[in-house]
């Protein structure tokens, strides 16, 4: 069930130079949602953005959820003056959630950048059930990690810098490749999930590098200019191997796909 | 949200009738059911499905749709399931309830069309079809259809056989004369025509030097088209005698009273349902109360109502 | 306001070499000297006049003016002082300075056409005719030469034959097939092609049910066009050999450079000088710095630089 | 001389309902306009609204000028949320001022509504030039007087309002009238100068009732919709007689026409 659903904005700040934070009491969609889901965000009710700007349902708690982004343009830059109290209409949850394994060993995520925020939901989902799970997140430095300085989670994730600034050194996939082979010694690599989300020069790091046939699942959540977000419009189309045409739909379909299947637009 | 039921918004098209003007636009209401959890279908008069050819369609390449504010570019190139698997697994879903489901068909070739609306005939309820001869998206048919009046007029005289259905012919805004184009339709037997489908547009990333889509150009819609709209609205109502159904842009109530004055019977609202998919609900509820207002008694009688008189136009006062 | 003088700007449309590639759009920038006063007219690479006719004319019937957020409708209808008191009394004093004069000339007849053209080129120091075959507001005459590729190619033949002088031609995108028109123009001898004029558009007042305008359609300028102007130039960079000048709904630096990029060798702004006159210091200044970030050697690489191969178009990272 | 001048905003109030009166700072305009000119506002940086918008300039006092409008529609209600300190790109003085008759025996200045603001900057021009002058002002009710309550011209000038409310009662030409005979009854009808601004049916009713041939000099200032305001786009013409043309440019060529020779549009 989706709904069209007027939040109430509870809180909003910056929590990095241009990335933000925003939470919402949004009771109808809290109830629903499931880890990997998005919102589409009408951010105003004039006609500029015309369309809604999609973003991944991040933390829910309760009956609020959060959004975090980063402004790249228009809309992003609108939400930002958005201010405790008003609502903010939503439609959602939207998409397909991660496939939630609970009977795998252990459970790999690997964000990157604004990649993270749906993962930090599947991350605390997992938690909640008691599922072994480890988060990682590539930066390329401190000011790119999409989780508050007091933020818990900063010290309990596996951080990885392109700058260090005091966290491992390097790329993202030198500690997952890691932790895999670590799995793959200890003979649970077949029974482990493994979730990205990320740009697309991190998905197709993972694609080429990690065991795939040997996991027991490899997801990525994608990212597509949006129309409608359910399916109406067409427009989200990426794509990906295995349909009855070369595209899914992001909205729809996704925005969780097979790791293996994807492909960055325009490489067909 | 569901408005007061008075006053009355009925309107007549021919032989089709609809309890209220609002139609949802092919391409921008998917197959009639997706938006149902979060709106009432039964606001709206009816609405044209997304355009249904032979076999399914896979669409363009990605990216498909660009933002150039405050319209929309779409390359979609009518990606949808074919008439088969749309015939008998959703049709018998979206012929239930007020609102008409009216089913855009689009083709490659003539005998195509003929097949599809006949494939159609058996399915109880559809109240119409739009003939979809003006989508800029595709390579082969689309837009090619409706830049030629003859063959605009055969095949509309083609379907006109195959069916005793309401027929709109959905014509194109990029060709010198949209009214030979309506000309046309009406002589092959259309029952209306439904203009405009989007205008050839394009958006390029400066920085990367790329397109935005990736055919390159695609169609615009939204706000910015409304005044072209209008325009080519006016020029057919002074060409034919048939309903025209006005799209274009339009968002608001004031949108629709404006489309009616210039010739409209009816409106299609597109792009703007990816913004409010209750869009239709509201704009019903504010006619009614633009009818309670201006002392309107039926909407038809705001149908090529304009003014024209130059004596008694006054710009602006002094 | 002055930039800086490097980088160099400067570009060649065939036998007409511009310091910038930054024209004021006829019908914007008057005769020439109006905005004197208040912007240096040496920050145009040139300008083209208001239209210019034989007889002086009176233009339409006011209101001819309406905003339609955030474009505007027109429907002057060329209303100028005509050719001998332009030749006069205005000429001399615009074929002053690095700014180019370009005489747009708007007639109701061929033969017109050509003897503005060879009064005109009794005037020493203007720099080229743009010929508008392209105006929607005129009843006889404008827009009609540019629907009739034949006559385009008879017209500009005609005029070929009475100036050496730079010639380009005014093409409407109101036509089905602009690079017809654009076809039309390089086989008569023109040595560019100008687009897009105005697109046909129209405004309503929902309450009096009067149009906005006298003459009740109008020309649509601004932002919104420019989607629709950048298709165009497109598929006429991929029809013709001759530069094309890109008009439409330019505001900003990023807009030249998009208009370049899908083929124009200069470009033309309209309605955004009213908003600022200055706006194109502003936006030769910003040229400047974009090439020195972008580390653009020349302007004139960037014509026609639209990478289209699909294998490397991304469109959003995931 | 013409100027596009960065004039900082003073102050910004609403002063009846719905009508607002700013004062800038713009030196090189206040120094070279007259009486009945105007300033071209470009009001927003951005693209909405996408023209500038004609305002009159009321009052000048010093290098400051005042601008009075009624919020009728997007521009108009933009400028109401302009603060003290920032600036507002201004084009002007444009158009052509009141004809200034310092050797007329009498000035009447006529207003409605709106129509006030230019009148009042010729209504103190006389005054300091010590020149007879009576500016009459009709609204329809105390909300629509262009005045703040507080300022003392609203003792000073003859207000006749449709609704009474403490004014004389009833339409502004009656009192116009009232004059012009008592002037005619003294003689110096020939020797009376008439000025008038305000909505058509105003201009309509003077051109009907008043003694125009008698006069020594009957003028109004026009409105039109306008692109450039400085003769460049053609697109403020008007109806007058008397020109080359059936039609006059009401930025150029006006705003100030013969009384009697103006026409309201499309009744040629
Ligand atoms: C399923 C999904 C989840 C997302 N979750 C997040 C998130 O949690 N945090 C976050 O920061 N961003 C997220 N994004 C990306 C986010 O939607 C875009 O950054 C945002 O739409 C840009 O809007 P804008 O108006 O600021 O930018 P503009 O540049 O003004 O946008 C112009 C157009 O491009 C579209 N667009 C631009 N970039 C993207 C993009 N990357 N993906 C989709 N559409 C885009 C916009 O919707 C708009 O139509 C998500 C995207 C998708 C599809
Ligand atoms: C020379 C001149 C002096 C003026 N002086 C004043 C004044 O001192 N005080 C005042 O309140 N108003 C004055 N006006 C009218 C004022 O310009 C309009 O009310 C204003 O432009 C409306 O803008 P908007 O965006 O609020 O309305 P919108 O309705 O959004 O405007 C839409 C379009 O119509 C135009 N427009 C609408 N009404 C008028 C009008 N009456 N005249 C000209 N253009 C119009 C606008 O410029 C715009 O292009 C004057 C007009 C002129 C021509
Ligand atoms: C994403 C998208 C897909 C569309 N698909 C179709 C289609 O399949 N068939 C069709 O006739 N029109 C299609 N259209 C055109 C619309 O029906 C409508 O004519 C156009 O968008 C103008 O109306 P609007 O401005 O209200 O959107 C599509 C439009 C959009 C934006
Ligand atoms: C008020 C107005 C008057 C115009 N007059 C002319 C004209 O006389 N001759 C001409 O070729 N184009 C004329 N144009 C069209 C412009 O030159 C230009 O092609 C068009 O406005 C699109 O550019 P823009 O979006 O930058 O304004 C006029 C445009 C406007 C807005
Ligand atoms: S956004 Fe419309 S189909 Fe996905
Ligand atoms: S406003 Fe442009 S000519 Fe008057």
């Amino acid at each position: 069930m989706k709904y069209l659903e007027d939040a109430v904005v509870v809180s909003n700040r910056e929590i990095r130079p241009g990335i933000w934070s925003m939470w919402l009491r949004s009771p109808q969609i809290c109830a629903a949602t499931l880890p990997g889901q998005f919102v589409h965000v009408k951010v105003d009710a004039s006609l500029t953005p015309l369309l809604r700007r999609p973003l991944s349902i991040g933390r829910v708690h309760g009956d609020q959820l959060e959004l975090v982004w980063r402004v790249v343009g228009t809309g992003t830059d609108m939400l930002t003056d958005v201010r405790p109290g008003v609502t903010l209409n939503l439609l959602g949850p939207l998409g397909q959630p991660f496939t939630r394994e609970v009977n795998a060993s252990h459970r790999v995520l690997v964000g990157g950048g604004l990649g993270l925020p749906p993962l930090v939901y599947l991350y605390e989902w997992f938690r909640e059930h008691d599922l072994p799970v480890t988060l990682h997140l590539g930066v390329s430095g401190r000011a790119d990690i999409p989780l508050a300085e007091d933020d818990p989670l900063l010290n309990e994730i596996e951080i990885t810098a392109e700058n260090g600034e005091g966290f491992r050194k390097g790329l993202v996939t030198e500690p997952v490749l890691e932790q895999l082979q670590a799995l793959e010694t200890d003979g649970s690599l077949g029974s482990t999930a493994l979730y990205s989300c990320g740009p697309w020069g991190l998905v197709n790091a993972l694609q080429r590098t990690i065991p795939h046939s040997q996991l027991k699942l490899a997801e990525v959540s994608l990212e597509q200019q949006m129309g409608c977000g359910v399916g109406v419009c067409q427009g989200c189309a990426v794509i990906v191997e295995g349909g009855d045409t070369p595209y899914q739909l992001v909205c729809s379909d996704g925005p969780v796909f097979p790791l293996a299947a994807v492909h960055p637009p325009g490489v067909a | 949200m569901t408005a007061t039921a008075s006053p009355d918004l009925s309107v007549i098209l021919g032989s089709l009738s609809l309890h209220n003007p609002l139609l949802a636009a092919s391409g921008c209401f998917g197959y009639g059911t997706e938006y149902d959890d979060v709106a009432d279908r039964d606001n709206l008069g009816g609405f044209i499905t997304k355009s249904i050819s032979l076999a399914p369609w896979k669409g363009n390449d990605p990216p498909r749709l660009t933002e150039v504010s405050p319209g929309l570019l779409n390359s979609i190139g009518l990606a949808n399931m074919g008439v088969e698997k749309f015939a008998n697994e959703v049709a018998p879903q979206i012929v239930t309830g007020k609102s008409k489901a009216i089913v855009s068909v689009a083709c490659k070739v003539m005998e195509e069309y003929e097949e599809v609306v006949a494939l159609l005939e058996d399915v109880e309820g559809i109240a119409g079809y739009e003939l979809n001869i003006s989508c800029p998206n595709v390579k082969e048919g689309g837009m090619a259809f409706c830049l030629n009046p003859n063959i605009t007029e055969e095949l509309v005289a083609r379907v006109r056989k195959r069916t005793n259905r309401w027929i709109t012919t959905k014509l194109t805004p990029n060709m010198t004369s949209v009214s030979q184009g309506a000309l046309a339709s009406e002589a092959g037997g259309a029952d209306a025509v439904s203009l405009i489908n989007t205008l050839v547009g394009m958006a390029v990333d400066w920085k990367s030097r790329r397109p935005k889509l990736a055919t390159i150009t695609g169609g615009y819609s939204g706000p910015p088209i409304k005044p072209v709209a209008l325009a080519k609205v006016w020029e057919v109502w002074n060409a034919v005698k048939i309903p025209i159904i006005g799209i274009g842009g339009i968002t608001n109530w004031k949108d629709v009273v404006e489309f009616m004055i210039v010739g409209a019977s009816a409106v299609q609202i597109g792009t703007a349902l990816y913004a409010d998919p209750n869009l239709p609900g509201q704009i019903a509820a504010d006619l009614r109360e633009y009818m309670r207002n201006e002392g309107v008694g039926s909407l038809s009688e705001l149908t090529g109502s304009l003014k024209t008189d130059r004596g008694a136009m006054v710009g602006v006062p002094a």
